[in-house]
């Protein structure tokens, strides 16, 4: 007989629920869960002392990033490595290895993850660095960073 | 019973001749067999440790032959049977009166691979679309028609 | 002018606008109560509207080798069904807007109506899901429906009159039904939940297993009118099994007649309508609390747990009642 | 006024049907936990439909695969029209880490147009919900003002490996990755 | 009734994933049932190998939504293996605890679900409820809420602070308590035991002969678990019971899996006291040596292998994936046939099936409209048996 009154038990929780219990609901567009500071979210990419070694692209599981370098020769005869990165940020899969690997610390993640888009051009991200920082880092170095 | 005396015990019980065998882990064991008596080693053994539990058949492309590894669970430990085969002959019988499992994993190598099972009861397409094309087997490191798989979803 | 006061009762009152308007809320209670259950927030009073209103505006849809005529007419049938049974039952005061001898029959049968068209609808729209929740239409209606209508029986013998308005007229002084016949009164409540097609008995529509049953190709305002019978059927079954069993429009300390007429009608209806939501809790309840059972299970349960009690009830009442000479 | 209340009325009760084009079901999850009582989609008068018949929304997860394009193009001719199509996950989007594969004819647009793109991996259930109400702001108001108040105050300041982390982790020093970076910024500003 | 074939088709609200299950059916009963599937096949095998063993790592984890932590503990073992590299301990024990709590997440996950196949609502909704706390702790530890990226080549990525070991023990306790209020409201609840009890039968030496593993295989009464027979990272110095049930049916799964939540809490308080100081993780070269590895790891739905070959260059040259669902696939057939096509959800539900691991490697051929007399998935059932 105990188990026909199996019922009585799951009866008293939906009361209690009813009657007594505030709702478990985050009230979405008013309430908005902050993620944990953990959270990889949208990437944040600052140009300032990116070296654009490649070493994100080369560790990046989704091709998502695309670097570009020259080196070109200024006519007062310095040489100086100009380019740009591109981003496919629609191909992002937020594993954050770009960011473990980059040894200059530009490619950050943060929180927010609120990121739909009606057309998939918004996705993508162009960015240029003004001045690359010529520390070079030798590209086939054996050590995962 | 641990992978090195499995080994010693199928060096000294197995007539047939053995390409490879060695233990490197405690329950890891690899035993290699030559490509015509796979079905005899297999014989072997079901009759030494009863029906035995095969994982599963993973093929490899070896440049010159394709690898094709057997992983059994025998008595605790995990026994892998290698069997290389050339890619001239491209062939191998089959396993399934012995391990009826094996059908399944015997079909996806023929997918992947191109090797033909000899007296396998039922050879249809296991892991492709119906409309991929005919010989063409994406595993494979070599040509075999590789581009044209690859462009018409590029 | 003779004709305005029918066309009213069967348009505003308790007819069309009232039910639906009704429906709705009812509708609205049941899956605010079931969302607090499960310990939610639940949508909003104007949600069963506004989805009523999208499906109405949605693309209506007819597989092409479905016998259209019936596809298109089932849902019809179904609604016109249960809108006819709400002129029988009592709403506004005692009297329901007009009553003969035998109007409980003719309201239990005009309520299976809509399971016969939800067969029709699921048989010939020619989709394996459909036809497989057809065939479980019918066999769950063997399970319901005669322990129902055994349930109904009770108060009707109970007040020695076949017309509902005679058998609430015959609880006005007080002796709610529910005491002569306890059982049938919770044979009744158990048999709407299968007449609804809700949870412990919505095999038809078992969501998981196929597809919404019969419902499965219907789009657009047919699909409105479907949703939309459910509903009213609800508050008709409720106000049925109010009216029967609960006393229909009384309660103990409202002196009815020394109200003027209109007064009277508008308490009533106010009761009456505590009375039917008592019963969609109850209804919501059941549906948090219980999984669905199988088809062969729930034949099996009714007509031993349901068939029994009511006609055990039934004897009690007509042994009582010949022996008081009544 | 009456197509006023109808698109009133659509904004207000989005059906949503769920399809699966390949995908590893960690979005399809998301899209189901987004109606459970933490998330309750429900009030916003999102309900899961079991056929793409009686949907509005069509919520497709997943690369499409060559196998199942034809069923997806076959499902989303059976959604009646009104009908809108939300990409949920990486893998919706853009075919992501395994688009240029054998099998993989990439994300759900080479099937279906789609309306709305949602990325994340999985995506959670509030960036799905974020992506619906964008979806409906276009239908009714009030989804329009959630949608720019949730636009206006982006919190883009809670960063994840701070340029002063990596810098002290390039030296070997004692700040090793796994150090949470909000400890290390007040670090950083102390 | 005349006998109707009758698929599920790809799209279908009781499968999660496409796949098409094709029965034939005489009335009610089920009769026949056959399975297609190969819709989600994403070529990841063919992907991984042309892929670094870095970025591997995040393609192998995205084989399946719900056990993607088990794929990368796979992944990563072997090929830590190939290359003889021993990661910290404190490294193992981390990997130990996102190792139960996807346990946890799996194990309610599919309690929900199969409250649902059953039509029993309000279970699906507070089993999901409580599923939010190990959803913000695997958020909290690991970043992200589905595919984690905390386990990595040479270690894990991120560690395990103070303040987060205590939010993780409150957690644990807090769903510790309501695995066992579900425990017994699976046992008590009648009608949820009505169409739980007694579906989906398979014998015990059915389980064996099938190859079915995990839960499927635990629930009919076969003492098998990888973490016990071929014991891989810490878990021979952590004691948990192997919990079987000889039930055989849909009950015994459900109550083998509500258990295993359990155990699996118990097994995180230990993780977290056992756990040594050290750093989390050590730089693993980016050219893996040449070699081979057979690693098996304890999935929550059962026995999953990673076979990684390496030739010396920083790219594997062959990965092969046998998830634990395809094992479980013809014992899910023969749970099918015979039982009432009201059982199909709830019976096939019960394998927990992953469609996602399974179709990444195989398809199950099924016989196509016209009843050609090709060997169906059912004959081999029987050819097996009666072997």
């Amino acid at each position: 007989m105990a188990r026909k009154f199996g019922i009585a038990a799951m009866a008293m929780e939906l009361m209690e629920s009813l009657l007594v219990r505030k709702p478990a609901t985050v009230m979405y567009p008013v309430e908005r869960l902050t993620p944990p500071e953990r959270f990889r979210g949208k990437m944040v990419y600052d140009p300032s002392d990116c070296s654009l070694c490649g070493l994100c692209q080369r560790d990046c599981p989704a091709d998502v990033i695309k670097v570009v370098r020259k080196r070109i020769e200024r006519e007062d005869g310095t040489k100086e490595t100009v380019g740009h990165v591109e981003f496919e940020m629609d191909r992002c899969i937020f594993c954050g290895q770009c960011a473990y690997s980059c040894h200059q610390g530009s490619i950050t993640f943060s929180t927010e993850f609120e990121l739909a888009q009606a057309d998939r051009k918004d996705f993508m991200m162009r960015e240029e660095p003004e001045q690359v920082n010529d520390e070079e880092c030798d590209l086939d170095e054996d050590v995962v960073p | 019973m641990t992978a090195p005396e499995l080994v010693e015990y199928i060096q000294s019980h197995y007539d047939g001749e053995l390409t490879e065998a060695e233990a490197p882990l405690a329950h890891d064991c690899w035993v290699g067999v030559p490509r015509e008596d796979v079905q005899k080693m297999a014989q072997f053994i079901v009759d030494e440790w009863g029906p035995v539990h095969l994982s599963t058949i993973t093929g490899n492309d070896r440049g010159g032959h394709i690898d094709v590894i057997y992983h059994f669970v025998a008595d605790g430990v995990s026994l892998n049977l290698r069997v290389g085969v050339d890619k001239a002959i491209d062939e191998i019988d089959t396993i399934t009166p012995v391990v009826p499992a094996a059908i399944m994993y015997e079909r996806e190598i023929t997918d992947m691979f191109g090797v033909i099972i000899v007296g396998h009861p039922d050879p249809r397409r296991l892991v492709l679309p119906e409309d991929w094309p005919e010989g063409d087997y994406p595993l494979r490191k070599d040509d075999t028609g590789d581009e044209e798989g690859e462009e018409n979803n590029g | 002018m003779q004709v305005l006061t029918p066309l009213f009762h069967v348009f505003v009152f308790p007819g069309f606008l009232f039910l639906v308007a009704f429906g709705l809320f009812a509708s609205w209670v049941d899956r605010k109560l079931i969302a607090k259950m499960q310990n939610r927030v639940g949508p909003p009073i104007t949600q069963p509207f506004a989805d009523l209103i999208k499906l109405l505006a949605k693309e209506d849809i007819i597989p092409e080798h479905a016998n259209r005529a019936m596809f298109a007419v089932a849902p019809l049938i179904a609604f016109a069904g249960v809108i006819a049974s709400a002129i029988y039952v009592p709403m506004w005061s005692f009297t329901a807007v007009n009553s003969f001898a035998g109007d409980l029959i003719v309201v239990i049968y005009l309520l299976t109506l809509p399971a016969f068209a939800l067969f029709l609808g699921g048989w010939y729209s020619t989709n394996p899901f459909a036809t497989i929740g057809a065939t479980r239409v019918l066999s769950q209606l063997f399970g319901y429906e005669v322990p129902f209508f055994l349930a109904c029986l009770g108060p009707a013998v109970a007040a020695n009159s076949w017309s509902i308005t005679d058998i609430t007229f015959a609880q006005s002084d007080g002796t709610w039904l529910i005491v002569a016949a306890p059982l049938s009164f919770a044979v009744a409540m158990i048999a709407l939940i299968g007449k609804l097609e809700r949870v412990p008995f919505d095999i038809p529509q078992a969501k998981t297993e196929i597809v919404t049953g019969p419902e499965v190709e219907y789009t657009g305002r047919r699909l409105a009118v479907w949703k939309l019978t459910f509903m009213t059927e609800t508050i008709v079954g409720s106000a049925l099994i109010a009216a029967l069993f609960l006393g229909g429009p009384h309660f103990w300390g409202i002196p009815f007649d020394a109200m003027a007429p209109w007064l009277a009608g508008v308490v009533g209806m106010i009761v009456l309508a505590v009375k039917i939501l008592l019963i969609v809790f109850f209804l919501s309840l059941t549906q948090a609390a219980l999984a669905r059972i199988r088809i062969e299970q729930m034949v099996q349960w009714c007509l031993v747990w349901l068939g029994i009690p009511a006609l055990l009830n039934l004897g009690i009442i007509i042994f009582t009642t010949s022996q008081a000479g009544v | 006024m009456l197509n006023g209340l109808v698109k009133w009325a659509r904004g207000k009760s989005p059906w949503v049907c769920h399809l699966n084009c390949g995908s590893c079901n960690g979005c399809d999850i998301e899209i189901i936990a987004a109606l459970m009582p933490r998330f309750d989609l429900e009030r916003l008068g999102v309900l899961l439909e079991g056929t793409p018949r009686h949907a509005d929304v069509l919520m497709a997860t997943g690369p499409v695969t060559r196998q199942i394009r034809d069923r997806v193009v076959r499902v989303y001719d059976q959604v009646p029209d009104p009908k809108f199509v939300v990409a949920v996950g990486t893998c919706g989007v853009s075919g992501a880490p395994f688009y240029p594969g054998y099998n993989v004819l990439g994300g759900v647009d080479a099937a279906i147009p789609v309306d709305m793109y949602v990325p994340g991996c999985p995506a959670r259930p509030d960036a799905i919900a974020y992506g619906v109400l964008r979806l409906l702001a276009t239908l009714d108001p009030d989804a329009q003002a959630l949608v720019e108040e949730i636009e206006a105050n982006h919190d883009t300041e809670g960063l994840i490996y701070t340029p002063e982390q990596m810098a002290a982790q390039r030296e070997g020093t004692e700040a090793t990755l796994g150090e949470s970076p909000a400890r290390n910024n007040d670090a950083a500003e102390a | 009734m005349a006998k109707l074939s009758f698929p599920i088709g790809p799209q279908h609200p009781a499968l999660k994933e496409p796949e098409n299950l094709r029965f034939s059916v005489d009335g009610e009963l089920v009769v026949d049932a056959d399975i297609r599937i190969g819709y989600v096949h994403r070529s990841i095998e063919r992907s991984c190998s042309e892929r670094n063993f870095v970025q591997d790592v995040y393609l192998c984890e995205r084989v399946c939504g719900i056990c993607s932590n088990a794929h990368t503990q796979a992944f990563c073992l072997a090929v830590e293996q190939i290359a003889e590299f021993e990661i910290p301990e404190r490294a193992q024990w981390i990997r130990m605890l996102m190792h139960e709590f996807e346990r946890i997440h799996s194990h309610l996950l599919w309690l929900g679900v199969a409250g649902h196949e059953v039509g029993f609502e309000s279970l699906f909704m507070y089993v999901w409820r409580d599923r939010e706390v190990i959803q913000d702790i695997l958020e909290m530890v690991s970043g992200n809420r589905g595919h984690y990226a905390m386990t990595i080549l040479g270690g894990v990525r991120y560690d395990i602070t103070d303040e987060m070991a205590t939010k993780i023990r409150e957690g644990v306790d807090f769903l510790r308590g309501r695995a066992e209020y579900y425990a017994d409201i699976a046992t008590s609840e009648q009608t949820f035991l009505d169409r739980v009890e007694g579906v989906g039968g398979l014998s015990t030496e059915l389980a064996h002969e099938l190859g079915a593993c995990g839960p499927v295989q635990r629930a009919s009464n076969v003492a098998y678990d990888v973490r016990r027979a071929f014991p891989y990272l810490q878990y021979e110095k952590v004691d948990f019971p192997i919990r079987t049930s000889e039930l055989c049916d849909v009950l015994g799964r459900t109550l083998v899996r509500v258990q295993e939540v359990i155990d699996a809490c118990d097994i995180i308080t230990q993780c977290l006291d056992m756990m040594p100081e050290g750093d989390i993780n050590a730089r693993f070269p980016r050219r893996v040596p040449e070699g081979e590895a057979t690693v098996r790891v304890e999935a929550q739905r059962g026995e999953l292998i990673y076979y990684v070959r390496s030739n010396g260059t920083d790219v594997p040259e062959r990965v092969k994936i046998r998830t634990p669902t395809l094992a479980n696939l013809p014992a899910s057939l023969e749970m099918l046939i015979g039982g009432q096509i009201a059982d199909i959800p709830i019976a096939f539900a019960s394998i927990d099936p992953c469609f996602s691991c399974t179709d990444r490697m195989v398809v199950l051929d099924d016989v196509n409209s016209g009843d050609t007399e090709t060997m169906t998935w059912p004959e081999l059932v029987k050819l097996s048996r009666n072997r």
